[in-house]
């Protein structure tokens, strides 16, 4: 066991996944020398050679179509796209390509690759290094989707993703690479290393896809969060002193769907948050989810708590961010209502 | 600040010579003659192949005689072998659209004229080399004596379909013929296809691959993500540009083919690019041949223009009447590929016309056959596919939840729409 | 007055828009000597010169690029996308681009560009020329998407989507191009020209965009649908004798939420029906936004009746394609839960 | 089949000669004597220009003479008005780096060495001519007489900031200088200058477009893309590809400069590829001129390669020191833009070290004076900016009613929060 905060806990991950897998190698903008410009990969190029960690050109779509025709070939690539907000030129690749090819050869061909990249904002970034696009590839059947909300989970996720033998995109959320971030930007930042789930084993293990976590247990709201969010949502449930019960997705597909539906059956309410703009956004989903499944079982409106419907204004990003007084107040007002 | 006066601007929107009501017009269309191009070194300097996409690598002579330095010379057995698969590829085609007439499939698409392409490159490979073809290489699965009746099942999406009904006719998928899934999007197997290489020379492995697109497709992005990182990791590929001269109505000008040769895109990354005449056995097959040795030793990727001309409608739903002369290929200066290896055949006295009939014969026959077979299995929709259940699985290894619903759902509406 | 199929409709818009005004001018793939795949844009060329009307390289992506580039300058191109499953290379220039330049620019430069292109299947075109990716759009603030159901509303809405100072996407229901297409493959096709909504008048005129259309008054159950599926919903309803009010949305974004609310708080019951992928599918929002805002008048969970969550299966069309059974079964499902 | 022993492939990695610890090493590199290029009439044929992507346009030699065809002859005044510019541009990035470091700012971006690319090629263009630059071209706006304190206000997103605090510091977009919204993305804005130079053509303008892309940028798909429009449409557009050497850690041989010059991406779309040295102000002028000379004559399209270096670290979030020597700039061969023109009109005898200083002490006035303003409108935070309200317009022309709504949301949050 080691304290590690989420750099280092995906670091460790690639670290024990080409350890074991002379198939794995890994590769994208500034990761071999550097190491990427979050050090995500620092050290593996020096550890296992400039064919198995090395930078790559420019070119989003290309990373993505190289590693599917390696995929293909039988090794398992773990690409990194520097932020997610530049991950659009690779849709194609990922949506027409990654996302069908099992299904259009009928298994005759296959694209086990894993594609690691830093979303949400939280950090001065502007509208393009801010965004949170996963509604757009949950939307894509043949796509596995993975958010991580701590150093252990990210560890353990991560090595389950590239051990999936179909193509997983892997959100870092940038803003708790180096610490629980709940929202409150005016104060201290607590590192991981006072965290217990920076607790992180040096040795291999893997967190199944599509088991969601309970944060923290509740009775009277069902919060569902992922990444960031998470601990936004327990700071806010601590501060508003409402009981509730707090759900971290890990995986928004596959998707722990009993879980949620355990809880709202229990709760009766249910907020749904992430950082991503609200309209068409993954919360959608969830509460088209749960409005099918606990229809008779809500008392109140399932509410939204997510980014605003416009791009992430540098200067105000704190009244863009979707932080834990937002987020009480929705707790209050389904509790109210 | 410059102060010349200056002259209004115009927008250049480019046009071919011909549109139908003319007749075809190739006479601005300069054609070396054969065996003049120099063949270098596998191991040349960049510097010394800039020429090339600027001349026009051809074997075959006016007369059907090989000449030059690019002649491959190979055993006559080789060149009968070329021709029958070209004479099979063509003979599949025409039937196979037939067939689409005749409503027993939804689509087809023909790549009469180009026959060379896939026939001999295929010939030039090594059957382990992989291949990431676009949709009109059928010639390569033929030549690598993929069973007809595989084809046409997946065209009919019959019973025996190895594709299970899923994709569009002619999107064929072979692992075993080392044949990738053909994609309905342009150009995405192109960059897929260097990662490959990419992938086999990481592993220190034998074989190289190869990939498809024709002149259309290089305005797509994928054609420039395979060009830098072919050049970038020196992989072991073969990237080949099928220059037919058509994009569905569009001629090879609106895909930046007006004053530029597709060939000259390789000088930008440094790499080889050959100019072929694409309807010439012979020189398809040495320049095959001479960018695989090159791959084959650590020398890195090549591409390759093969010049040809889009005999057929763009597929079963396009009528070329409707944007070009109809006369444009009886014109082509460069002829047919099946009746040019066959004169050279005749001249060097290994084929005689009565041979010719025979195979033709022959062939026709065996495509019969493997047709009767096929459609013992069914034709689209007649009968009905039996297995909708099906439809759900392959979207991931192990099918999730939501799926296992919503197959449930949907296997309940087809019992209740029986009942009915 | 005339009778037009959509296709017609959408051709005479093009026409009525390049005649009235000369910053207009429309290209893609195969649009110009041939007129279109589809033949929207036949005779354009000839009558307003090739460089009004032309084709393009086979690089969506340089198309939007082009086109955005030109609506800097002050004109208004119209461009095609030659089947929406080929959008994907125009991703990042759609979402990074043309829904954001306003925006960073602060409305100093903007990008007033129409997008069409032909989505949706029943038409045995096989996972590549049968998809609907509205989705994927409607979670990018900045984009306005559109798609008719009818030859008078396609002219009527394509107009008044060149004259926007925003970008739009309006896609063409290709299914329902030649008639309205009710999910009854085993019949005829009745043509358009036994449609009260193929009389076009030939002139100039505009739709709102933001205003949906009751194609059917009911007062049991609230059907929202769009494109292809309007008719679908209407043969269901027919066929039922369920008392469904059918809502056409015309355009996704703006969304006329005020029609839908007042509907569903009359019937107190709601089917949300989209040919697309059912997760995060635009039938996430609509429940998400029904359930928010009717809470206390749903009398039964919404249901979604959608394609299903795989890529489109060329031989399976018929099972994947949501038809009126499905539908009906849904009617009937909302009204006696 | 071909049946040749087969060796085990190997995939090559492309290395910089030289990485931290040791010392920079250009020795490898060939820098050719200036004025040695010949200057082609700006309608040469294109077949005439195709060795002009493998040689160095320069003017200034190592004594700071200007020699050869390429010598635009410029006056002394815009020399000099040249060299101001560019000081300029360096003080600018000094103090603004400085403001980052102080928390001023979240992020800034300097263009150090690099200096020449946007005060020449801005003063080789007419004011009208539209540029789509990349971050690194301030130089642009400095050359076309922005007021520094513009610039500065959008760097701080104060009370004066154009764009209302929403992008990222230094992603400038100043219509009234002609000067485009900078993109995030990468690449993004090249294909819409080709599409802006269609447009000015297709309205019978006389105005030309400009766009940028850095060495490690031509990877990206839109460069393809601008490259195959601006060649089919004969697009009146310059399209400069900045070659610093370095694309943040990456060395331009990931970018497939290893083999290739980027000048030469344009022989494969017919276009003239001019690689020059862009740290000579006179040469980067003169190319720009005759490249805009070209399309103002209706010529088409050019591509001009600028052979630089990126002295300073990528941004204000980069440290080079662990990826490149520290010394690397001291020893780049091409040295330092302002250096070598004030060289040159002091060896002209129009300038001298008295008036040099002189001319730096101004200029250095001249930006506090701005900085000073600037900062009287606030910095990043401080005061916090007022006008949240404001983060909801322009999302589209008309604020839709779910934005209404969500303003209204926000809002009251605050006041919420104002009041706790
Ligand atoms: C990404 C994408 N865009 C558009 C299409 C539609 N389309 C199919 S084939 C074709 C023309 C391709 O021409 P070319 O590359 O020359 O190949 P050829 O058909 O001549 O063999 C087009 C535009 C597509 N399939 N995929
Ligand atoms: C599409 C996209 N991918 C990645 C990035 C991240 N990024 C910002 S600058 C940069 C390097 C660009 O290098 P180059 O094109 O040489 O320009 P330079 O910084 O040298 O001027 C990268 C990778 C981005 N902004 N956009
Ligand atoms: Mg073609
Ligand atoms: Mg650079």
């Amino acid at each position: 066991m080691a304290r590690m905060n989420m750099i280092q806990a995906i670091n460790s991950a690639m670290d024990v996944a080409m350890a074991r897998d002379p198939k794995v190698l890994t590769f994208g903008e500034d990761v071999g020398y550097f190491g990427g410009v979050f050090r995500c990969t620092a050290g593996l190029q020096k550890k296992y050679g400039a064919t198995r960690c090395f930078d790559t050109p420019i070119a989003e779509g290309g990373i993505v179509a190289a590693a599917i025709g390696m995929g293909v070939y039988g090794l398992r690539p773990v690409v990194e796209i520097q932020f997610s907000d530049y991950i659009y030129p690779a849709v194609d690749q990922l949506v027409s390509e990654a996302a069908r090819l099992r299904y259009r050869s009928a298994g005759g061909f296959t694209a086990p690759i894993t594609l690691r990249t830093p979303s949400g904002g939280g950090i001065f970034g502007g509208q393009t290094h801010s965004q949170s696009p996963e509604a757009i590839f949950t939307h894509v059947c043949g796509l596995t989707t993975v958010i991580p909300s701590n150093p252990y989970d990210a560890k353990g996720l991560l090595l389950a993703s590239i051990e999936d033998d179909d193509p997983v995109i892997f959100f870092e959320p940038k803003r708790i690479y180096n610490g629980p971030f709940d929202g409150h930007h005016d104060r201290p930042l607590t590192p991981w290393s006072k965290h217990e789930l920076s607790e992180v084993p040096e040795e291999y293990y893997t967190l199944p896809l599509g088991k969601a976590r309970i944060a923290r247990a509740g009775e009277t709201v069902t919060v569902i969060a992922y990444g960031t969010m998470v601990h936004v949502c327990l700071a806010a449930a601590e501060e508003t002193g409402v009981d509730a019960e707090v759900i971290d997705l890990r995986s928004l597909l596959p998707l722990d769907l009993d879980t949620l539906v355990e809880s709202v059956k229990k709760t009766g309410r249910c907020v749904v948050v992430h950082e991503a703009t609200k309209t068409c956004g993954y919360g959608a989903e969830l509460v088209s989810l749960v409005q099918e499944h606990c229809f008779y079982n809500l008392e109140a409106p399932i509410e939204r708590v997510t980014g605003w419907d416009t791009p992430y204004p540098h200067a105000y990003e704190w009244d863009y961010f979707p932080g834990p007084r937002r987020v009480g107040l929705a707790l209050k007002k389904v509790l109210e209502s | 600040m410059a102060k010349n006066k200056k002259p209004r601007l115009e927008l250049h929107i480019p046009e071919p010579k011909c549109r139908p009501g003319k007749h075809a017009d190739f006479s601005g269309l300069a054609i070396p003659p054969a065996g003049k191009v120099a063949r270098p070194a596998i191991d040349a300097q960049e510097k010394d192949l800039r020429h090339l996409p600027y001349e026009l690598i051809r074997v075959l002579d006016d007369k059907g005689k090989a000449v030059g330095p690019w002649d491959p010379k190979l055993p006559a057995q080789q060149l009968r072998d070329g021709l029958r698969h070209m004479l099979l590829t063509r003979e599949f085609d025409e039937r196979m659209m037939k067939q689409q007439r005749q409503g027993k499939t939804s689509f087809y698409i023909k790549c009469t004229g180009e026959e060379a392409v896939g026939v001999a490159q295929a010939m030039a490979l090594d059957d382990k080399d992989m291949l990431f073809p676009s949709y009109r290489q059928q010639g390569l699965l033929v030549a690598r004596g993929c069973p007809l009746v595989r084809l046409m099942n997946q065209i009919f999406s019959n019973s025996q379909d190895n594709l299970k009904g899923r994709q569009l006719p002619i999107m064929y998928s072979e692992p075993d013929y080392g044949f990738f899934s053909i994609s309905g999007n342009l150009g995405t197997q192109l960059p897929q296809a260097v990662g490959w290489a990419m992938a086999s020379a990481y592993s220190g492995d034998t074989r190289i691959a190869a990939g498809w697109v024709g002149d259309g497709t290089t305005a797509e992005a994928d054609v420039h993500y395979a060009l830098t990182f072919a050049s970038v990791y020196r992989a072991p590929v073969i990237l080949t540009i099928v220059n037919n001269q058509w994009a569905i109505s569009s001629f090879q000008g609106i895909a930046g083919g007006e004053h530029a040769t597709f060939a000259a895109r390789a000088m930008g990354y440094a790499l080889p690019g050959l100019r072929v005449d694409g309807n010439d056995f012979l020189a398809v097959y040495a320049a095959t041949k001479w960018a695989a040795d090159r791959a084959r030793a650590n020398l890195g990727a090549s591409v390759i223009e093969l010049y040809t001309y889009r005999a057929a409608a763009h597929s079963s739903s396009d009528d070329p009447s409707a944007y070009r002369p109809a006369d444009e290929w009886k014109n082509w200066p460069l002829g047919d590929p099946i009746e040019r290896l066959k004169q050279h055949l005749i001249s060097i006295k290994e084929w005689d016309e009565k041979r010719h009939s025979a195979l033709v014969e022959e062939l026709a026959q065996h495509v019969a056959e493997q047709l009767k077979e096929a459609t013992s299995h069914g034709t689209l929709g007649n009968p009905p596919p039996n297995d909708p259940g099906s439809m759900f699985e392959d979207v991931l290894k192990e099918m999730p939840g939501r799926l296992v619903m919503q197959r449930e759902q949907m296997l309940a509406l087809r019992k209740l729409g029986e009942e009915n």
